[in-house]
């Protein structure tokens, strides 16, 4: 049972070093104190007002920073971080983090439905448009990193990558994969739900503590997002020298500061734009992936 | 004005009223404007402080703070924060009584205020009707709302109403025409901004609003933009957009858009591209094309 | 009593009462989730009976299929929200009987049928052993539920969209004539026989 | 949890789908009581396999059809729904008095 605290402490490390991670991306020069920044930025959200919009629908706007929250923890707990060292180390991981991934749009939606207001409902449509077929491609890119495991458990799949890694195995995987982690963490380029030309989108009635709460859950699901990643493309807690955990520490560490990058540094397209090229492009993108995979599968 | 305010560090401007603790209004703005500016001051949650940067300040307000136009705003904002934070400074009360656009409390069969199925106003506003949806011929929701004339989004002053079905407009209307412009207010760089923010490219977007503020070239921001796929992500149908905002980016003079009504070619676009068509234009176009400009001239943003 | 039933109970509970407070609810919206967590429910306690890959994969279908729902369900009801408390039944009554007999009768069969006993066992690779029937001696059986759903895709698309072959869905599309100029071919629709 | 148990459930989980599927004028709310009817059907066949048929992989296949089924009542009947409201403005059954154009 040492996983439990294994995965809190991922947590808590990966929120605040995306949190500072996205302060320093921005270019901006803080006075003082820039490392306990996320900190102040805390407890400045915790002193303010929760406004409450008129009539929402009570339960779901409390539930759905809770939900999104949860389900980041749910979907790290099948991670391993060394050999056998994993919460609930599952057969059917990959299954759940893809039940993980199908709730987290039900969840982005219910925060936008619940705010009973226009920019947050149009932010929830938008963002199940957009994620629906972005979550289909990431099931076809992890089951072909399924393959070489013969394993729907990600700690066979961390276990195949002894030889080569699937980043290098399987060259389109982590790119299509990491389309979806910003999609589910709501950043940048796959940002449908709480854009700024909505103002916010689902998040824009939410002030005060619920705004930090599903600030958290965002960095909290990013983190577990980064994590899956470096477990199924980067070898997860595979390396020489250091022990396992600081291994899947460092690579998911990195994979946050790509994440962080790329959502700063890649321009939204309009929704229909996007919705055409995913379904066009990049899910047949990932057939072919599916694909590279059956064929080095051959014996 | 809100472009000098991009350096400043510490100070990051907000995209929704919600998210921020101070409002900050820059320039002059219209009479009427007035009651917009108070429903925008009610939703700011608690604590909660207004800044008049060479505006006039609404008469009924107890203890204003006031900073002249010409002054630097960064320090008296930071000061006013803190005591807002520490408790040194009382936050204010709203500024409109706290009642719902109509009166629905105890009327109706379940006392929501609707009748039927559809009927009244159930908790203050009525309910959206059916109405053809453009592209697809089918019958579906549609609302009327009135975004402006403070939408960051926006050009201020601009005010919409539109008839949406889903993030499709339907219908468009200008309510009150955009503030015009001049000065830096009119600096192609800040367009290029707002372009770039609708984006998801803030920091392109800062960037292109200190070069405005320092009134310099930025060569490098084309390129920058053009690296990040700003240009790309613009579709087909939106190749006026990109037109403009690589002139805007060079801070040159926008190629014209002819004798179009602004109202009629935002009819059918999605959200995200009405949004991007409307900041393309230059001010003078706007108000020519968006009509009845108003000789003011004022900006109004949010910081915290 | 062990922890599994205590679980067990609350499962169905949740089950159940969820599924029950689906048709008594304004909220359309919320109508579809508590489907959803009638199934998460059934679902958590299919991953007891030691059917995890089918347990995972209902939760992960009902997720996007509730979500789809939910979509329609604000699509096309008026008051999605229920913000006018409204009742949207008919033949209430005959419905209760129906439902009361078919659980009584259910119920009844189960109680008075000498019901095999004989548990999968605890070790054995249920998800693998799935894997090869699945390719294995099942293949026709998985090939023809993979066809159907494709047939049902393409069935949806061709219902549900508008643009037709000939034109307009909803306008009576009719194909062109038979010679240039002709009449058009195919059947004439309802609504233009009257006319005549 | 004996198969006894697990099989009441699955039961009642088919009357309340019953009754929905029978009661409700929206078409889309009486697709959740067949989606209900299906829950249960599910239920019940693992619970079979499971606790009764001492676990033989076709059990489990059966299982996937139920879902394929689930899956294909869910498009199709999406579909369904939004021709016949493209058509009449129809969103409920008393709407459909008449399959005719």
């Amino acid at each position: 049972m040492t996983a439990i605290p294994l995965v809190f402490a991922l947590l808590a490390a990966g929120i605040w070093l995306s949190a500072l991670a996205e302060r320093f991306a921005s270019g901006r020069r803080f006075p003082s104190g820039t490392v306990f920044a996320p900190l102040l930025q805390a407890a400045r959200l915790l002193s303010q007002q929760s406004v409450r919009t008129e009539h929402p629908d009570g339960l779901n706007w409390v539930l759905s920073p809770i939900a999104y929250l949860t389900l980041a923890v749910a979907g790290l707990s099948v991670v391993p971080f060394a050999p056998e060292l994993a919460v609930a180390p599952l057969d059917t991981g990959i299954v759940l983090w893809g039940a993980c991934e199908a709730l987290t749009i039900v969840a982005v939606f219910l925060h936008g439905w619940s705010a009973n207001s226009m920019l947050p409902l149009i932010g929830g449509y938008r963002f199940v448009a957009i994620g629906l077929p972005a979550m289909l491609l990431s099931m076809f890119v992890l089951i072909a990193a399924a393959l070489p495991a013969q394993s729907l458990s990600v700690g066979a799949i961390v276990e195949s990558q002894r030889s080569l890694w699937n980043v290098v195995r399987q060259p389109l995987g982590l790119p299509l994969f990491l389309l979806l982690g910003l999609a589910i963490s709501l950043r940048g380029p796959m940002d449908y739900g709480d854009a700024a030309d909505l103002s916010g989108g689902t998040a824009a009635e939410v002030s005060g503590p619920h705004r930090l709460a599903w600030g958290i859950a965002r960095l909290a699901m990013l983190t577990a997002f980064a994590a899956m990643g470096a477990s199924v493309f980067l070898g997860g807690y595979l390396g020489p020298w250091l022990p396992g955990p600081v291994w899947l520490a460092l690579k998911t560490a990195a994979l946050l500061l790509v994440l962080t990058w790329l959502g700063r540094n890649l321009a939204r397209m309009p929704a229909p734009r996007m919705m055409a090229a995913l379904w066009l492009v990049l899910l047949p993108l990932s057939f072919l992936d599916l694909v590279i995979a059956g064929v080095e599968a051959l014996p | 004005m809100a472009a000098r305010l991009a350096r400043a560090p510490g100070i990051s401007l907000q995209h929704s009223i919600r998210h921020a603790a101070i409002l900050l209004v820059a320039g002059r703005y219209r009479d009427t404007d007035r009651s917009a500016l108070c429903r925008l001051h009610d939703q700011l949650p608690q604590p909660r402080a207004t800044a008049w940067w060479g505006a006039a300040p609404l008469t009924d307000v107890h203890d204003p703070v006031t900073i002249a136009e010409g002054d630097d705003p960064v320090p008296q904002l930071r000061r006013l924060d803190r005591d807002l934070l520490r408790g040194a400074r009382a936050s204010e009360p709203d500024w409109l009584p706290d009642e719902p656009p109509n009166a629905w409390r105890g009327k109706g069969d379940h006392g929501q205020g609707g009748k039927g199925m559809m009927g009244g106003v159930p908790y203050g506003r009525p309910m959206a009707m059916m109405g053809e949806e453009m592209r697809d011929g089918l019958m579906l929701d549609a609302m009327t709302v009135t975004i402006g004339p403070f939408l960051r989004t926006l050009p201020p002053g601009l005010s919409l109403e539109l008839t949406l079905q889903g993030d499709v407009i339907q219908q468009a209307r200008v309510a009150t025409p955009a503030y015009s412009a001049s000065g830096i207010a009119s600096e192609p760089l800040l367009r290029a901004a707002r372009i770039l923010e609708l984006l998801g490219l803030p920091d392109l977007a800062r960037r292109a609003r200190i070069s405005a503020a320092r009134g310099d070239d930025d060569e490098g921001l084309v390129a920058a933009a053009r690296r990040r796929g700003a240009l790309l992500a613009l579709p087909a149908d939106l190749a006026d957009v990109r037109a403009r905002l690589d002139a805007a980016l060079r801070r040159g003079a926008a190629p014209d858009p002819g004798e179009e009504c602004l109202v009629d070619r935002l009819a059918g676009m999605e959200w995200q591209s009405a949004l991007l068509r409307v900041a393309s234009f230059d001010p003078a176009t706007l108000s020519r094309i968006a009509p009845a400009a108003e000789p003011e001239e004022g900006e109004e943003e949010k910081a915290a | 009593m062990t922890a599994a039933d205590l679980a067990f109970y609350v499962l169905s509970a949740v089950a159940v009462v969820s599924g029950w407070r689906v048709f008594r609810t304004d909220s359309m919206v919320r109508a579809s989730f508590l489907l959803m967590l009638s199934f998460i429910a059934v679902a958590a306690i299919m991953l007891m009976l030691a059917a995890p890959y089918i347990g995972m994969a209902t939760v992960f279908m009902m997720a996007v299929e509730m979500m789809v729902m939910a979509l329609f369900m604000v699509m096309f009801m008026m008051n999605p929200a229920g913000l006018n408390p409204m009742s949207m039944v008919h033949q209430n009554r005959l419905s209760i009987g129906a439902a009361a007999t078919a659980f009584v009768g259910l119920t009844v069969a189960v109680l008075f049928t000498d019901l095999p006993h004989e548990k999968v066992a605890r070790q054995a690779p249920v998800i693998r052993d799935l894997g090869h029937e699945l390719l294995g001696p099942s293949m026709l059986v998985f090939e023809s539920a993979g066809v159907t759903l494709l047939a049902a895709m393409v069935a949806s698309v061709v219902l549900s969209a508008r643009s037709g072959r000939f034109g307009p869905s909803d306008e009576g599309s009719r194909p062109p004539g038979l010679e240039p100029g002709g009449e058009p071919a195919g059947r004439v629709p309802e609504s233009e026989q009257e006319d005549e | 949890m004996t198969l006894t148990a697990v099989l009441i459930v699955a039961a009642a989980l088919i009357g309340i789908g019953l009754y929905g599927a029978l009661s409700q004028q929206s078409f889309v709310m009486l697709m959740m009581g067949l989606e209900l009817i299906l829950n249960g059907v599910l239920l019940a066949v693992i619970a079979f396999w499971s606790l009764g048929a001492g676990g033989p992989p076709r059990g489990q296949v059966l299982a996937i059809v139920v879902m394929a089924v689930m899956a294909v009542e869910m498009a199709v009947g999406f579909a369904l729904v939004t021709a016949v409201f493209r058509r009449r403005q129809a969103d409920t059954t008393e709407k459909l008095g008449t399959l005719k154009e």
